[in-house]
């Protein structure tokens, strides 16, 4: 049963990805007053690319060719590291919140050397932004992640996020707020999201993830796209699940594994609204605001460090 | 073999020298002569030993192991130095020299070693210090070989300032003597002896063997490169021909550095530790730190391996002056090991003269490119001066420093690190330009099997003696150290 | 086994001697040198392994009576660590410099010796059991390094990164020197065994002293931020394969003496040791990697690399001392184990990525990267071996480098058991800051291995490269192999080490590691736990049924190749590919404060703007340690020189009053006293 | 054992006269003064050497008394007559301080040898305390001297000061030193200044003059 639910647990969250982002699109066509694609729309167009004939680059190598497995492996292997629904997570250990951040990383080198295979001038552009990207928001996001370890006293993502959902909601404000802010911005970060990154432009000069891939199609183009979905919703479940209370999930039963599950993804289309919503009233920052952005992350991953070893219950 | 024999075969081949008739004789007796001194002094040395000491000729020459460690140097380092200058001056080489000024330096060269015996080898002070200043006159017309404008001036120098020293030593003599004879020991010649005065030391007068060791510090000094005393060591040691600057500087310095040792027994016996002691550390860093800057930036290769000489023997003055087995040990292996190395470098820089034409350390580029021979020789010479294993100044310079702590002196043994630091870095930057880079001249084909032999053997030396030590080299190094230290003696 | 043991040194020497005896045929005598030393590591390895194994350290007395003590060979278990570090690696390169040495280089006899001589000096340091004689390997060490160093000396770069190294170097003995010299007056003896049991009769001054003195000796051997500026030049300019050793163990055997220090040499532990060695390391690690990150010479971002992953290890060690001196043994030892896995894991993937270095300039004789690309073609499994070690040193699952900063980030961690908010706040900060060090080590490697072998090659010398032969490739598949290895057997590997530990912090083994052989043990408490069976085996699973649908599916589709997508516009060039200098453009701008970097455009025209002829540009950044620090000393010494000279005018005169003045002082000196 | 007593004042007065001769000596403008002033130094030397021989009543240091006058105080200063002659050297002294100067650092050269030795406690003849002052200070005269003058010959002039310091002491002190050691002494003294001569040759041939500016090539 255990075992059940961890797979159950892990397959959600794979099967749940393209609705997540799906669901920031319909939202942002709202706002602009357009109809925007319907939920099938979101699947059908991963299928498509899976059955699609691919061009390859004349200059690629075997990495270009690997990229598109490991990037995604690792991605699945680092969103069944985490609590979704309440389950035991797949690869859910104690000291696992190293791991969790270090597999991402993993996805991401690959990803950032198979941009710079095929030897274009956007994919080396790309590579070089991602990786300068993700590196100055590493510290923030670590230091975010020990920051509600030392809270909840534990290494292990799950053991955190079921910690911090029994606590009663308004103890830990003093050290939820600046901690979720930093997670906020990291996870936007991360996932690609405005105002670090837009996934919908194909403006040269400002893309970073698009550019990266430009030159992939078909099948693979499928698989990272999917990958990248889902790196998108493990932020948003980290963030769910880490941050706004709920009732303790479980999986014990059919009935509670849908009530789950429903409640799961209650939490984060919450969380997919207040992206959107972001999207909605920022702009793209230039490149070289976004690191301001990230130092701000810094600090309140800082300050709720700080707020947490002064007047921290514990200890 | 007596003792005797080590004053006589010199004296014969000096005779021999003035009288020989042709070039290719005068060679024989010049290198024959150094060969049988050597041997005859190898086998005086390792026999005696184990031995007590030894007196002869009325108690005015005494051997004992702390005059054995000099005598063995000063054999090996001649015996070294003659062959090294039968293929450098008596060559066939444009360096060598008519045979009116090669009669000249035979004889001298063994004057030379005459009186550097002396030195070490007397027991009375009177003719220790008559023997140093025969170095000095013997010496000054082997660094004057060429007759060159700066030769003389160097000569000049040399000459002036080491009689000025030498004439303060003497002073520091009468003052001991004198301190002697109104100790109520009546008059008499064996008052001058040093094991006589080493017994009688309680009788001695503290404040007159304090002054007087002053004076024999500032003239002895003087003599053996000790700063401020040094000014005339770097003009001399680089101005004489390369073989008598590898005796000037491995040799007759170390001789000097026996003078002062003697009396800083003395001293030490007479007045108590705390005294000599002290000043012979002041000196020896000052010798170190004034030394510095000189190697630091030096433009003359030769020059460079004088003050290098200066901060050699300061260390050896701070070794005795830290006392302690360690120290003591140390500076006594210091002084063979420097007069290998430094010899070895002294011929080295004749052959690099003989290449190069120039002592400018500017002119001398790519040498490992253009004689690989030499330029490893200078390479490992220079390193093992720095104070590099495995070379065998690093065990002396550590054994130097140790000495240094035990005997808690750890500001000057601080300061003496720091400084061999700042000089290692100096004689590695002129070695990177000299030794290293691309070849500025031709590969020069002419050798010279006596002085590429010379070579051979000092490498190995420096090598060995700096990985292994040989037993009864110890048993030497270990009776000297105990003379020095007043256990037995 | 002690024959064995002997027998190492044996053919060491012997393979040091062999290029002097052979006769003419170089290729041969250097090829039978560098085996005899492979040899010579195969013996060291066996050693290392049989006192793991046994547990039992042995060791051999030199017979005879020296002064400063008999020369006395111990290998207890932690000689045994970097023995094994040491002969593993030397084994590799040892078959490496075979293939490497075979055509481009005519000094390769001399070669033979010098590299054998250095794998014999550093064998010596890391077993002597004697102060003397460990200065004296370690001197024979700087030697023979800096020989490897200025092999090419007809370069002035040369000339110089052997200069500064071998002073620098000679600084830190100068350090070590004095802090072996304080044990020993308090000792009385050289031995480090005498050394041990003394420990605890050292005045707190002394112990103090002794520590500062020994950080900056050994500090700057192991490329210690600020010391570290010889580092990256002395690395770059050694033959590769030389290179390898230096980098892997040389530095190492820094941390070799500094943890005999620590733990057993200075007595009591003080915890502001714990405190400057982990400001030091997060120096080193942030700093040296973000210069590596600038550095557009491959085998001088694998230097500063060292840098950084050297600063890895001090923070496992400052986090074990800061343990320590608090009493917590089991996290004090958690804390150690990661820095000894580091230490083993660095030398792995370090060595291998420099000999993939050292293969592709041998294929294409320039290390700069501007000139390099594509060479994952041409070199196919030159790139995997290298691929496997940049992956490594990113610290990425799953291969070695990972395991050991895993245990580093989650000692750092533990840190917030602290009482006081300093500390407390101190520990988490610092393994932030760690990751940041980590995810821009991420970026260099991709920088390193994507500029380097993908794309399209940027200069026709790479575009001609060859891939390397045999025994390169041989030697790069064995430490590639010790990578995979070290990381599928981490938990076998962190129990040995964890009895190394436990020797040195008097603890037993199990505490530091409670369930023995999990890699996922993230320390003492209740946090040992397998991870499930399962998901292990989905790991695997997963991308191999992946990697096997790919295949299919290829088969069902049509796969077109065909040139990069251009936008529209003029085909895409070799030239426009992003450049080692483009690619870290971004950090270059953020970290403005650091790298003060100087950019110049020079234009040339016909007389107009738009009538441009040639554009030439120039960017770098200003080396700060160098301009802030050293060169002013330097100036500073040298113009002190220059003054000092000045009292050597050539006036006998002032010679004469020299030695008057100083006589009439030391008369008065006489009257005062 | 010891003599008359109206010797000791004397010998104090004779004493004093040395010390102003050595003063002179440095002071002295012209070259023939000073070998002049040198022969007179080296004159009261002899009184002061038989003084101690009759006071303390050992003859053999008569000898030494008659060595003294006949040696310094005729044939050195001869040599050097002839040898001015011969080089042709410029009679006035060239010196780096003037008179005034020069007097200055001289007295305080004299107050710090009396300072620096008086206190020497075991002196066993009485007459001796002073003298070993006199001596240091003539010996430190003689190196100021040295460390003054520009010439060569001067220099040379400045050594023979400092000898007769030495002698002073080892007289009035010791009565000389043993025989043996004494005969080496005289000898090694006798090469030396011959030697020295060769080379005063030697410089003049070399660099046309004796001025020691010019030997000033090797610095550094």
């Amino acid at each position: 049963m255990n075992l059940a639910g961890s797979l159950l647990q892990g397959l959600v969250l794979l099967a749940v990805a393209p609705a997540s982002g799906w669901f920031i699109k319909k939202m942002k066509a709202a706002s602009q007053n357009r109809r925007g694609p319907s939920l099938v729309q979101a699947y059908a167009d991963l299928g498509k690319l899976f059955r699609k004939n691919m061009v390859i680059s004349d200059q690629a190598s075997w990495i270009f060719h690997a990229m598109p497995i490991v990037l995604f492996c690792s991605t699945v292997i680092a969103a069944w590291m985490i609590p979704a629904i309440g389950a035991e997570p797949l690869f859910g250990f104690l000291g696992d919140l190293v791991v969790f951040v270090y597999f991402l990383a993993l996805g991401k080198f690959f990803l950032a050397l198979a941009a710079l295979d095929t030897g274009t001038t956007f994919g080396g552009m790309g590579s070089s932004r991602e990786m300068t990207l993700g590196s100055l928001a590493e510290p923030a996001f670590l230091l975010t992640l020990f920051a509600l370890a030392y809270r909840t006293q534990t290494l292990s993502l799950s053991g955190m996020a079921s910690r911090l959902s029994a606590e009663a909601p308004l103890d830990g404000l003093y050290f939820m707020v600046p901690a979720f802010g930093a997670m906020l911005i990291v996870a936007i970060a991360e996932s690609g999201r405005i105002p670090v990154d837009n996934p919908s432009t194909h403006l040269e000069l400002t893309m970073i993830h698009e550019a990266m891939v430009l030159e992939y199609s078909g099948p693979y183009l499928a698989l990272i796209e999917w990958a990248h979905q889902i790196k998108q919703l493990i932020f948003l479940t980290l963030l769910a699940n880490f941050f706004i209370p709920s009732p303790a999930l479980s999986v014990a039963s059919p009935a509670a594994a849908l009530l789950a599950v429903l409640i799961f993804a209650a939490k984060v289309l919450s969380l997919a609204l207040l992206v959107g919503w972001i999207e909605i009233h920022c702009a793209k920052l230039r490149l070289f605001r976004v690191p301001d952005l990230l130092g701000v992350a810094y600090a309140l991953a800082i300050l709720s460090m700080l707020g947490q070893l002064m007047m921290g219950s514990w200890q | 073999m007596t003792i005797a024999c080590l004053l006589v075969i010199p004296l014969i081949s000096g005779l021999l020298a003035v009288l020989s008739p042709a070039k290719r004789f005068l060679q024989w007796v010049f290198v024959s002569g150094a060969a049988l001194l050597a041997g005859c002094a190898w086998a005086l040395v390792f026999r005696t030993a184990g031995t007590g000491p030894r007196f002869e000729f009325g108690g005015n020459i005494l051997l004992d192991p702390l005059a054995a460690v000099f005598v063995f140097l000063i054999a090996t380092v001649g015996l070294l130095s003659a062959v090294y200058a039968a293929g450098y001056l008596f060559g066939e080489s444009d360096l060598a020299i008519p045979l009116v000024k090669l009669k000249r330096y035979a004889i001298f060269f063994h004057l030379f070693l005459l009186s550097m015996l002396l030195v070490v080898l007397s027991n009375n002070l009177g003719i220790m210090w008559i023997a140093i200043e025969g170095t000095t006159l013997a010496s000054a017309f082997l660094v004057n070989v060429d007759d060159k404008k700066s030769s003389i001036e160097a000569a000049w120098k040399y000459l002036i300032l080491c009689t000025v020293g030498i004439a303060l030593a003497l002073f520091g003599i009468i003052l001991v003597y004198y301190s002697a004879t109104s100790g109520g020991g009546g008059e008499g010649q064996d008052l001058l002896h040093w094991s006589v005065l080493l017994s009688r030391a309680a009788t001695l007068d503290p404040q007159i063997m304090k002054l007087a060791f002053v004076f024999i510090l500032a003239g002895y000094g003087t003599k053996a490169g000790l700063a401020p005393f040094h000014s005339w060591l770097p003009d001399a040691h680089s101005q004489a021909p390369s073989p008598v600057s590898a005796l000037l500087s491995g040799v007759l310095l170390s001789c000097s550095i026996s003078g002062i040792i003697r009396f800083h027994i003395l001293t030490r016996a007479a007045v108590g530790g705390g005294f000599s002691d002290g000043l012979l550390i002041f000196f020896g860093v000052l010798s170190v730190a004034v030394a510095c800057p000189f190697i630091l930036v030096q433009g003359d290769y030769k020059r460079l391996l004088a003050y290098s000489s200066v901060e050699h023997m300061g260390l050896t003055a701070a070794g005795i002056g830290f006392g302690s087995f360690f120290g003591v040990y140390g500076a006594l292996l210091h002084i063979v090991n420097h007069a290998f190395t430094k010899s070895l470098l002294f011929f080295s820089c004749g052959h690099i003269l003989h290449h190069f034409r120039t002592k400018e350390i500017r002119g001398v580029r790519g040498l490992l490119k253009t004689s690989p021979f030499l330029g490893t020789v200078f390479f490992a010479g220079i390193l093992a001066i720095a104070g590099l294993p495995p070379f065998s100044v690093f065990v002396s310079e550590f054994s130097i420093l140790s000495g240094g702590f035990a005997s808690r002196h750890f500001g000057a043994t601080a300061a003496v690190i720091a400084l061999l630091v700042l000089i290692f870095a100096g004689f590695v930057r002129h070695l990177s330009e000299m030794a290293l880079g691309e070849r500025v001249r031709e590969p020069h084909p002419s050798r010279n099997g006596w002085m590429d032999g010379v070579l051979w053997i000092g490498l190995f030396l420096i090598v060995s003696l700096g990985i292994y030590i040989p037993g009864p080299f110890q048993d030497l190094l270990h009776g000297a150290v105990r003379v020095v230290e007043g256990a037995g003696g | 086994m002690k024959t064995l043991f002997l027998l190492q040194f044996i053919f060491y020497i012997f393979g040091a001697l062999i290029p002097a005896l052979s006769g003419k045929n170089t290729r041969l005598a250097s090829a039978a040198s560098h085996l005899a030393a492979g040899i010579g590591s195969m013996l060291g390895l066996a050693c290392a392994l049989f006192v793991f194994a046994s547990g039992i350290p042995f060791e051999w007395v030199f017979p005879g009576e020296g002064v400063f003590g008999n020369l006395t060979l111990r290998l207890d278990r932690l000689s045994a660590v970097f023995l094994f570090i040491l002969s593993a690696l030397s084994a590799a390169v040892s078959i490496y410099a075979v293939g490497y040495l075979k055509d481009h280089h005519r000094d390769a006899r001399f070669l033979g010796f010098v590299y054998n001589s250095f794998i014999c000096s550093m064998a010596l340091v890391i077993t002597a059991a004697n102060a003397f004689y460990f200065l004296l390997s370690w001197e024979v060490m700087a030697l023979t390094s800096y020989m490897f160093v200025v092999m090419e000396h007809e370069q002035k770069e040369s000339r110089r990164a052997g200069l500064l190294y071998f002073v620098m170097t000679h600084l830190g003995t100068a350090f070590l020197m004095i802090a072996f010299l304080a044990l020993f007056l308090n000792a009385g003896s050289f031995e480090f065994r005498d050394f041990q049991a003394s420990a605890s009769a050292l005045a707190p001054a002394w112990k103090n002293a002794v520590f500062v003195c020994a950080l900056i000796g050994l500090g700057t051997k192991a490329g210690m931020i600020p010391l570290h500026i010889w580092l990256p030049e002395a690395h770059t300019q050694a033959p590769s394969h030389a290179s390898a050793l230096m980098s892997g163990v040389m530095i190492k055997t820094a941390i070799y003496a500094l943890l005999r220090f620590l733990f057993q040499f200075l007595g009591e532990i003080e915890a502001w040791w714990g405190g400057v060695i982990l400001c030091a390391g997060i120096l080193s690690a942030l700093i040296g990697i973000l210069y590596a990150l600038m550095e557009h010479d491959l085998k001088r971002l694998l230097a500063y690399s060292s840098i950084e992953n050297m600063g890895i290890v001090f923070l496992g060690i400052g986090s074990s001392l800061f343990f320590a001196a608090s009493g917590r043994t089991a996290w004090a030892g958690f804390a150690l184990i990661a820095a000894l896995f580091h230490s083993v894991n660095h030398a792995f993937f370090k060595g291998l990525l420099f000999l993939g270095a050292g293969s592709v300039f041998s294929a294409v004789h320039c290390r700069d990267m501007e000139r390099l690309g594509g060479l994952i073609h041409r070199m196919p499994a030159t790139a995997a071996f290298f691929l496997t070690g940049c992956v490594a040193i990113s610290a990425l699952p799953p291969l070695n480098g990972f395991v050991s900063e895993w245990m580093t980030l989650i000692a750092l961690f533990a840190g917030m058991q602290f009482q006081g908010l300093a500390a407390r706040f101190f520990f988490p900060i610092l393994a932030s800051l760690f990751g940041f060090a980590g995810a821009l080590a991420a970026m260099c490697f991709v920088k390193a291995f994507g500029i380097t072998f993908l794309g399209s090659p940027r200069s026709s010398e790479a575009a001609q490269a060859r891939e390397s032969d045999g025994w390169m490739k041989a030697a790069m598949a064995v430490l590639s192999a010790g990578c995979v290895l070290l990381s599928a057997g981490a938990g076998w590997t962190a129990g040995i080490l964890s009895r190394v530990a436990a020797d040195l912090l008097e603890g037993a083994p199990a505490d530091f590691l409670p369930s023995g052989q999990s890699v996922c043990v993230s320390g003492p408490a209740e946090m040992g736990r397998f991870m499930p069976a399962a998901g292990l085996g989905l790991l695997a699973v997963l991308p191999i049924s992946l990697w096997i649908w790919r295949r299919l599916r290829l088969k069902q589709l049509k796969v077109r190749t065909g040139p990069n997508w251009d936008c529209g516009f003029s085909r895409i060039t070799d030239r426009m590919q992003y450049s080692a200098t483009g690619y870290s453009k971004p950090l270059r701008r953020i970290f403005s404060f650091l790298y003060q970097p100087l950019r110049r455009v020079e234009v040339e025209d016909e007389g107009h703007v738009l009538l441009r002829t040639a554009q030439r540009f120039e960017s770098r950044i200003r080396p700060l340690f160098e301009e802030v620090l050293y060169r002013p000393l330097a100036r500073w010494i040298i113009g002190l020189s220059e003054k000092a000279r000045q009292i050597q005018t050539g006036h006998i005169q002032l010679y004469l009053s020299y030695i008057l003045l100083t006589t009439i002082i030391l008369v008065l000196v006489v009257r005062l006293l | 054992m010891t003599g008359a007593a109206w010797m000791l004042p004397a010998l104090h007065f004779v004493a004093m006269l040395l010390l102003v001769t050595s003063l002179a000596l440095i002071v002295s403008p012209q070259l023939f003064a000073c070998i002049r002033f040198y022969a007179l130094h080296s004159f009261l030397l002899a009184l002061i050497t038989t003084g101690t021989a009759l006071y303390h009543r050992v003859p053999h240091v008569l000898i030494a008394a008659v060595l003294t006058l006949v040696l310094k105080t005729i044939v050195i200063p001869q040599i050097f007559y002839r040898m001015i002659r011969r080089l042709g050297i410029r009679r006035d002294v060239e010196t780096y301080l003037n008179i005034p100067l020069s007097l200055i650092f001289s007295t305080l050269l004299v107050f710090i040898s009396f300072y620096g030795v008086g206190n020497l406690r075991a002196i066993k003849p009485p007459l001796s305390q002073e003298f070993v002052s006199i001596a240091v200070a003539t010996l430190f005269l003689g190196m100021f001297m040295m460390t003054t003058r520009k010439k060569a010959l001067t220099q040379v002039l400045g050594l023979l000061l400092i000898e007769n310091g030495l002698f002073l002491l080892g007289v009035t002190t010791t009565f000389g030193m043993p025989l043996l050691v004494e005969i080496g002494i005289f000898f090694d003294v006798l090469v030396g200044a011959i030697i020295m001569g060769v080379f005063v040759f030697k410089i003049r041939g070399a660099f046309e003059g004796l001025d020691m500016d010019q030997l000033t090539m090797l610095k550094g």
